[in-house]
């Protein structure tokens, strides 16, 4: 590791991070024209963002809840700086050499776990309830990425995450998805519930228990929150494309990818209400586990 | 030398003459005849000694002049001496303890007295049957007799229905014998033994009739309710006279009528012996009356030996061996636990509770209750051993199962009666006083059972290692229990320490690493003990014996020593796990656990030892068949202590209601001997399959199941101390699985996830012990916003559950890297996901408990509580700074676990680069990530800190709450049921199915044997047509179709 | 005064009796502050955002919250002006008082204005919040809301309609992009002012004088 | 209804509607005639129990109105009771529903039900000091204006005027 | 005939004597006539001690000048049996008497002879 790698990793976050506030609001809008709206600005996030942090004043409920969203925030830069972003290149390879394919699932539950706490140390019931609901559905659509993911380690017998993409180069026939469809299609099952949309979007619920866990966090807080949200779905888009989609060796497919990628959540949310916790829970475990426990019989 | 005929010539002197003192002088007379009951102890012990140190030869000794079978004989032997010491010395102690009552009814009771002992020397010494007959019919008139001591009227008809019914066994021994002299011409045994009565037509119906007759004396099931009335009314010291002389005699008459019986009587009594043993521990399951069930328990170890005895032809020269310790435990154990109930004089078991308030009184009744049980350092226990040993290696598995089984009902109701005895809540306690006269002979006999133990320790060959320093050393403690906390505490660290730094140089691999976390991890958790103020009376010595236990498994070379010290452990942690508030069903269903689970390994040991000769626990690298099954017996038996699923319900309430210091020995220490015990099974035994079907498959899927069921109660649970045991339970599923792959990865994973249990286990119990500590209650819900008021406690519950739940950076994540390497490596994928499904569970538990007691609202009741006391949080930041190194450095753990893998199994280690970690499949770096997600965080927390500096504080209160406010903590702190809709969802999974199995299992028995008892009507008349049922029915077998048994 | 907000006397696990003042104890009594506005050309920047960034509060109090609701539907469509709803005023900058008050919905709409973060921007709607409207001579209803707190835009009409809350929006744009919405310092520096007319109307104080 | 007639002191009757009608009865007979209404006659229901201000006459009305579902009838009860010592036997044993209505009536009348669930603790309006607001005699315009800082130069026009004025001003 | 000679006969009686015996232990219910039956039981034992000991033809075991010396062990009746018996008999007798003792202490407490009014202790 050498200094120039921070370097290297400061303009990853910072291209992904626009990246990200630019693919919310877009989607936003593409959202608002389905439902024939004109929608808001494509740019309106960051907009958003600069107004949270221009708020003068803070409340703070303690120590938790103060670190909370730089837990949350870590835990979105980490997963991302742990993954190549592009493969091949040496300065979007960021820190992958630090660890594999586990440790960027386990990095995941440093932010959810960090926000969690600081959600709770709030003291409002309806943090606790969101995060009780949170982490019920986070550990039902872990069970069938996990399994699609020993299926893809399997598949290539590794869980380095630049050897799997490198294994997926040479035009799309080559990308996990058509080569082992089973585990990629449980995987994307369980990215639904990881991207937290409709109808798996109980955690938040806005109607219901106001926004979950933050629902106390503000200004400047929030604004840190509002970043994460930027970083941690890029991430996880990036994730799901090296695994299953080849990757990607420059930014344009990237940002092809990644997007079309999203698009597929976005789809099931609008066409889908919202399941209550106990429903998405069993249905997790049903039909995407079937399936996952398809691909890994199928190894 | 006093010649032994004077031991009859005293007693009838003493009887006789006691007649001509008036009533006035009853202090005198007693004093007489204590002097005759010594003189008769004296003469026996002195031919023991004799037959002991000089080489003294067997005598003969012929009344009138004559030799057999003109005259009567009798005979001092070896075995002679013993019995007759054995029956003497109850004798002179069952007389100084019935003082009084002896007292009270005057001189012709204490004529009765001599003469019953006079009878039971001759039954033990005469070699002529008539002779025999007649002297036990003395000594039952003479029981008979005294059973009247007590007036009531339940008394009266018990000694009613004893005399009936020993009037009929005499009459059919009198048959016998009149028809053996008929067949033989001789009364003499030894003439009888020559004549081969068995192969004449009638001569073996004679000789049925006397073998039944004496069998019957020992009151086989089921033809013994006569017995049984009298041990529950009679005077208890005529219960310690039935159980322990009576049966100690007749026992020996048995030895002496069978070689005229022949190789095949053995049968007979085997089975009898067997049936009494089974059918009487499990009525002995209904018995809530303490000397009914003291008499229960008499007739199953009759029983047992009545066994031991049959299964001679296969024991050989062992049998000896194993039948003594047998009896001596018994008879020392069962008259002290009468005599006992004489001094606590509670009916119902319950009012046992009573006994506590003489904590010595408590040492004692546990001494008999473990020696019945056959634990160590008691004889009952080298004989157990050694009968298993033998059994196995004689093939007769059924045997040796049906005895296990016996033992094991046997244990349920000693130790359900025990529980009470410590732990049992009743209102009413009846009142007793110590009478110096009573309690003297009760401690005699319990120095006497330690006494022997240690004799008889020496006696088996292998056991001569067994290292007694540590039992000493708790001996000690014993001594000084009446010290002050922080000095006792002081030594037991140095004690534990010192040994430590003794045995360091010697030790090596595994057994280093689990010393380490067996020792290290007993003082860290000592350290707490500091906490504690005034004397905490008993506590040290009890954990002592739990860490002598762990100590003496590392050290263990043979099996011997091995179930030594694993039986040591379970005594030390049943007794710490009772010490907790409500703990009584828990530590029962521990120790009934612990008990099966020791029997199973026993059984293993057993099987294992077929065809070899040494006792060293290589045997198991080489066992000559059953190997499959010898694996499961053990394993299973381990994985008692590891609860895996299925045996897992004693462990969280046993965890939960400990006290704080102890929770973290009984949850992060102790369960860590079931894995080194799978560890030392699995690196000698190797794979094993049934057929084609994978043992260790089993095992894995077992560790899978065993970690998502662990998991998912905990995240069901309220009950902050339940909630870790229950992770314990899943966290062991884990280690249980990696140990299963039985690859270098696996066992890395295993033992590394082992070392991190036992670190964070610790960490949490104390944290959370703390809380309770100062919160008074376990229930999370009543709980909440504590992190205000104790800040460093919920810094180490926090890094603790970072730990647990396997979230990168802390070192918890090493484990799971591992894992799913070794998962990868291995090819099992199915289980892996279950494994890696429970390990998202953990999120669940985790946060609910940081939440619950940490976050949220503060409760009005805690708004003045303070931080836990200093010794509570040394141990846990000692463990949080091995964490922290750990974790940055994972090499510094990781790689000395993999040297010690390493001459096991080689394929697949992890290279290391520095803290580069490279696997097959993957790579990992702990410092690196460290780094890293440290930076991410310092630069984030700079740039919020930069944009909200000054942040107003507020309160708990200020919440936006819908334009509304909370109005009280309760209703605000959203805690209970936390994780209700996962519950709607998966609850089913965790409905108490396997509690609920149990709870059927143990509901059934205790159906069938309250059925079963029906059969003791209390009508001397069933009971007598028991009895000759009782001889019809083996008459049948015996003769079932051809004659000559 | 509800009864779980008068003092109470709990025993502690070690068995002392424990004080509580639940008013005290479970909340803040810190006074607001006045927070100075940045640089001029930060501030300016910033107050584009916040214009551009309207997080709504809606609080429904009467028939107004009804008319609030078209401006989500596709004909109106409030979202392309940056109009965003909010469901806690922790994160919301504009409340939007819909309709008459009356004494109990005030301490309410007090409560949750204070607890929206500074800067922060009220729109009333409706003249009910402007002198009392239809119910401007009622026993319980309030006439002036800007006598409780400051008030950025005031919305005419019985009901207004969409359009005009989009005008009082697009006038909220206006008036924070030249600087003037300064509520939130003008409630912290009249403090005294506004509280003392507040509790007049409302009788039963039961809340600290500053609900952060 | 003769039936009532014969077993209760009724002093006035108003047959309204085939199905509805309305009897005056005194004070001291009223609770038992709606539990011989409720329990013997059918009407299970208590639809409202509400009261009037008859400043005048110096006196309140109460007014339970009582549904029978099976004939689908109405009835309501009428007791007047003397503004000076307005206080009623409560009904809540009857229809425990009554208990809330009975709190309204206290805060807002004055009237007092002694032995009433509650019925002392603020219903709708939180630390009320003054009069009863509904009492005729509670002037809310004064109080209003005392009150809530009245917005000045507040004018009412006639609509009908004003449009007229304004869009026509030439027409007288 | 051979089977009709005294020593079969009287054994015949012995068994049949203890079985009356043990009938009348079973089935009566008065304390006193259970006694009875145990002391038939015992006397029939003893006859059929006697009987065993029975050599036909055979004197009374005395060494005197009716027996040969040198014959004597088949002349004279085999003495042990009938020493034997005696001492059964004593110890009958001490049973017995103990029993009634019993007896007269349980009806002393209950007043009554009645075997199932002394059912207390049971299962």
């Amino acid at each position: 590791m050498e200094f120039k790698n921070i370097g290297y990793a400061l303009l990853t976050i910072f291209i992904v991070l626009n990246y990200g506030l630019i693919l919310q609001g877009v989607v936003r809008k593409i959202g608002a024209r389905v439902g024939r709206r004109y929608g808001i600005r494509w740019y309106q996030p960051y907009i958003d963002i600069i107004k949270n942090y221009a708020k003068r004043s803070t409340i703070t409920h303690g120590v938790m809840f103060y670190i909370a969203p730089v837990f949350r925030l870590t835990g979105g830069i980490g997963l991302l700086l742990f993954m190549p972003v592009i493969f091949g290149s040496d300065i979007f390879g960021n820190f992958s050499f630090a660890g594999d394919l586990v440790l960027v699932l386990y990095f995941q539950f440093f932010g959810i776990l960090g926000m969690a706490l600081g959600a709770a140390e709030s003291g409002h019931p309806y943090s606790a309830i969101g995060v009780s609901r949170g982490l019920s559905q986070v550990t039902s659509f872990e069970l069938p990425l996990t399994l699609g993911v020993i299926a893809i380690a399997m598949q290539y017998q590794t869980l380095n995450i630049t050897e799997i993409v490198a294994a997926q180069q040479g035009g799309f026939m080559n990308w996990t998805i058509i080569t082992n469809p089973f585990a990629a299609i449980a995987m994307l099952i369980a990215f639904l519930g990881a991207m937290g949309r409709s109808p798996f979007d109980v955690v938040l619920a806005p109607q219901e228990i106001p926004i979950g866990p933050p629902t106390e966090f503000q200004s400047g807080l929030l604004g840190v929150l509002q970043l994460n949200r930027a970083i941690f779905p890029a991430a996880k888009l990036i994730l799901f494309m090296n695994l299953l989609f080849g990757g990607a060796t420059n930014w344009a497919e990237l940002i092809l990818k990644t997007f079309l990628i999203y698009m597929w959540p976005v789809f099931v949310g609008t066409v889908f209400p919202r399941f209550r916790v106990d429903q998405s829970v069993r249905w997790f475990l049903t039909v995407p586990l079937i399936i996952g426990i398809i691909a890994i019989i199928l190894i | 030398m006093v010649g032994p005929i004077y031991i009859i010539a005293v007693a009838l002197g003493t009887a006789f003459s006691l007649g001509f003192f008036k009533k006035a002088n009853v202090k005198f007379s007693f004093a007489f005849m204590l002097l005759a009951m010594t003189f008769m102890t004296f003469i026996s012990g002195q031919w023991l000694y004799a037959f002991l140190t000089q080489q003294q030869e067997t005598i003969q000794i012929f009344t009138a002049g004559f030799k057999p079978p003109f005259s009567i004989s009798l005979q001092m032997g070896f075995y002679e001496a013993v019995f007759l010491s054995i029956i003497n010395i109850v004798g002179l102690l069952s007389a100084i303890y019935m003082y009084d009552k002896l007292k009270e009814k005057g001189v012709q009771m204490m004529m009765v007295f001599v003469l019953l002992f006079m009878g039971l020397n001759v039954v033990v010494m005469t070699r002529d049957i008539f002779n025999l007959f007649v002297f036990l019919e003395i000594a039952s008139i003479a029981t008979a007799g005294l059973i009247i001591l007590d007036k009531s009227a339940n008394a009266i008809s018990a000694g009613f229905k004893y005399i009936i019914a020993t009037a009929i066994i005499s009459g059919i021994l009198l048959i016998g014998i009149i028809a053996v002299y008929y067949y033989a011409e001789s009364l003499y045994i030894n003439d009888i033994i020559n004549s081969n009565l068995s192969f004449i037509k009638g001569g073996a119906v004679a000789v049925f009739l006397i073998l039944i007759a004496i069998v019957l004396e020992l009151k086989p099931f089921p033809a013994n309710g006569w017995a049984l009335d009298v041990y529950e009314a009679a005077h208890p010291g005529i219960g310690t006279i039935v159980s322990a002389a009576s049966a100690s005699a007749v026992i020996f008459v048995l030895t002496k009528i069978l070689p005229i019986v022949g190789e095949s009587g053995y049968y007979i009594i085997g089975i009898i012996g067997i049936i009494t043993f089974l059918g009487s521990n499990l009525l002995g399951l209904k018995q809530n009356t303490t000397n009914r069930l003291l008499g229960y328990s008499s007739i199953g170890q009759i029983g047992l030996l009545l066994t031991i005895i049959g299964l001679t032809p296969y024991l050989g020269d062992k049998t000896l061996f194993i039948a003594f310790g047998v009896l001596i435990s018994h008879a020392l154990a069962k008259a002290g636990l009468f005599w006992l109930s004489g001094i606590i004089n509670s009916k119902n078991i319950k009012g046992w509770a009573a006994i506590r308030r003489n904590p010595h009184l408590l040492v004692l009744m546990g001494t008999f209750i473990f020696a019945l049980v056959g634990f160590p350092p008691f004889p009952s226990f080298f004989a157990k051993w050694e009968l298993i040993m033998q059994l196995a290696n004689n093939d007769k598995i059924i045997w040796l199962a049906l005895i296990l089984i016996g033992s094991f009902i046997e244990g349920v109701y000693l130790f359900r009666w025990f529980g009470y005895a410590i732990k049992g809540e009743n209102q009413d306690l009846p009142e007793f006083k110590i009478q110096w006269n009573k309690i003297i002979p009760v401690i005699i006999f319990a120095l006497g059972l330690y006494a022997i133990g240690y004799y008889y320790s020496t006696l088996t060959g292998s056991a001569a290692s067994l290292n007694y320093i540590p039992l000493l050393f708790i001996l000690f403690l014993y001594a000084i229990d009446f010290l002050p906390v922080y000095i006792k505490n002081t030594i037991s660290i140095a004690g534990i320490g010192y040994y430590l730094y003794t045995i360091y140089p010697g030790l090596e691999e595994f057994n280093l690493i689990f010393a380490l976390i067996f020792l290290a991890g007993g003082i860290l958790t000592l350290l707490a003990g500091y906490t504690y103020k005034g004397k905490r009376q008993g506590f040290y010595p009890l954990v002592m014996m739990m860490f002598a236990g762990l100590l003496g498994l590392i050290e263990a070379n043979t099996t011997l020593e091995f179930f030594f010290a694993w039986e040591i452990m379970t005594i030390g942690s049943y007794f710490l796990i009772i010490r907790g508030k409500k703990s009584m069903t828990h530590a029962l269903s521990y120790m009934l656990f612990s008990v099966g689970g020791a029997y199973l390994i026993l059984a293993g040991f057993g099987l294992a030892h077929i065809g070899q000769s040494s006792y060293s626990l290589d045997i198991l690298a080489n066992v000559q068949g059953y190997a499959p099954i010898i694996f499961t017996l053990l394993a299973v038996g381990f994985m008692t202590k590891t609860a895996s699923i299925g045996l897992h319900i004693w462990l969280p309430g046993a965890h939960a209601e400990a006290e704080s210091d102890v929770s973290p020995m009984v949850s992060a220490i102790l369960l860590k001997a079931g894995v080194f015990g799978l560890i030392v099974l699995m690196l000698r035994m190797g794979a094993q399959s049934f057929g084609s079907f994978d043992i260790y498959y089993a095992l894995a899927w077992i560790g899978a199941i065993t970690a998502i069921m662990g998991n998912m109660m905990a995240a069901f649970q309220e009950d902050a101390k339940r909630l870790l045991a229950y992770s314990s339970v899943g966290f062991l599923g884990y280690a249980l699985f990696g140990l299963a792959l039985m690859s270098h990865l696996g066992w890395l994973a295993a033992v590394s996830l082992s070392v991190i249990h036992f670190m964070f286990k610790t960490l949490l119990f104390l944290a959370i012990g703390g809380v309770v500590m100062r919160v008074k209650t376990k229930e999370m819900y009543k709980m909440g916003g504590l992190i205000k008021k104790m800040p460093f406690t919920f810094i180490s519950v926090l890094m603790g559950i970072i730990v647990i739940s396997g979230v990168p950076p802390l070192t918890g994540f090493g484990g799971k890297w591992i894992l799913y390497n070794a998962v990868l490596d291995k090819g099992w994928f199915l289980p892996a996901g279950a494994i890696f499904f429970a390990g998202i569970i953990a999120f669940l538990y985790c946060f609910r408990l940081i939440h619950t007691i940490f976050l949220g609202q503060l409760k009005d009741e805690h708004r003045e509580v303070k931080e836990a006391p200093f010794w509570m949080l040394l141990p846990q930041y000692i463990i949080l700074g091995v964490i922290m190194i750990f974790s940055a450095f994972p090499n510094s753990l990781l790689k000395p676990i993999g040297e010690v893998i390493m001459p096991y199994f080689s394929d697949g280690a992890l290279e290391w680069q520095g803290q580069l970690a490279v696997s097959n499949f993957g790579y990992w770096n702990g410092e690196l990530i460290m780094y890293i997600v440290g930076g991410i965080f310092v630069i984030v927390f700079a740039w919020l800190w930069f944009m909200n500096r000054n942040a107003q504080k507020v309160k708990q209160f200020n919440i936006g709450y819908s334009a509304e406010r909370p109005s009280l903590p309760e209703t605000t702190h959203f805690a209970y049921n936390f994780f209700a809709p996962y519950k709607k969802a998966l609850g089913f999974l965790v409905s108490p199915i396997i509690s609920d199995f149990w709870e059927a299992v143990s509901e059934g028995i205790h159906a069938i044997a309250d059925k079963i008892r029906r059969i003791y009507d209390g009508n001397a008349q069933t009971y007598v047509l028991h009895i000759i049922a009782f001889i019809v029915i083996f008459y049948l077998i015996a003769f079932g179709g051809s004659y000559g048994i | 005064m509800k009864e779980d907000f008068k003092k109470r006397t709990v025993i502690s696990p070690e068995g002392k009796p424990i004080e509580i003042d639940p008013l005290k104890d479970y909340f803040s009594d810190a006074k607001p502050k006045v927070y100075k506005p940045a640089h001029p050309i930060i501030e300016k920047f910033a107050n584009w955002a916040r214009a551009n960034s309207l997080w709504v509060l809606g609080f429904g109090t009467g028939c107004g919250a009804i008319e609030m609701r078209p401006l989500m539907t596709p004909r109106f469509d409030a979202y392309r002006y940056g109009i965003q709803w909010r469901p806690t005023p922790r994160q919301a900058s504009v409340f939007v008082v819909s309709g008459y008050l009356s004494v109990k919905t005030l301490k309410r709409v007090v409560r949750t204005y204070e607890q929206m973060q500074n800067p922060k921007f009220v729109i009333a709607l409706g003249s009910c919040t402007i002198n009392g409207g239809m119910y401007w001579d009622s026993y319980n209803t309030i006439n002036r809301l800007d006598h409780y707190m400051p008030v950025d835009v005031y919305i005419a009409g019985c009901m207004p309609r969409p359009e005009s809350l989009l005008a009082g929006f697009d006038k909220l744009k206006t008036i924070i992009t030249e600087g003037r919405g300064e509520g939130a310092n003008t409630y912290a520096e009249k403090f005294d002012w506004y509280k003392a007319n507040q509790k007049k109307v409302i009788k039963d104080w039961d809340m600290p004088d500053y609900n952060w | 209804m003769n039936d009532i007639k014969t077993k209760f002191d009724i002093t006035d009757i108003i047959e309204q509607r085939e199905n509805l009608s309305f009897i005056t009865i005194p004070k001291e007979h009223a609770i038992s005639l709606v539990t011989y209404l409720r329990d013997v006659k059918g009407f299970k229901h208590l639809v409202l129990l509400t009261a009037a201000d008859w400043l005048e006459d110096e006196e309140f009305q109460l007014t339970y109105l009582l549904n029978n579902p099976d004939e689908k009838s109405d009835l309501g009860v009428r007791v007047f009771i003397s503004r000076e010592d307005a206080t009623m036997e409560t009904a809540h044993h009857l229809w425990e529903q009554v208990a809330t209505y009975q709190r309204e009536l206290k805060e807002m009348f004055g009237i007092d039900f002694p032995g009433s669930p509650d019925v002392d603790k603020p219903f709708i309006l939180e630390g009320w000091d003054d009069k009863p607001p509904y009492r005729r005699d509670f002037d809310t315009k004064q109080y209003s204006e005392d009150t809530y800082f009245p917005r000045p130069g507040r004018e009412s026009n006639d609509p009908a005027e004003y449009m007229k004025k304004k869009l026509y001003p030439d027409e007288k | 005939m051979e089977k009709f000679n005294l020593e079969n006969i009287s054994l015949v009686i012995g068994i049949l004597v203890i079985l009356i015996g043990l009938w009348g232990l079973l089935t009566q219910k008065n304390l006193i006539k259970i006694i009875i039956g145990f002391a038939l039981f015992d006397t029939g034992i003893h006859i059929v001690m006697v009987s065993i000991g029975y050599i036909k033809n055979g004197t009374a075991p005395i060494l005197d000048n009716a027996v040969d010396i040198n014959n004597a062990a088949n002349a004279v009746v085999d003495p042990v049996p009938q020493a034997l018996v005696l001492t059964a008999i004593v110890i009958g007798l001490g049973i017995t008497a103990l029993m009634l003792t019993y007896v007269l202490k349980m009806y002393q407490k209950r007043k009554s002879l009645e075997i199932n009014n002394y059912n207390d202790l049971k299962w």
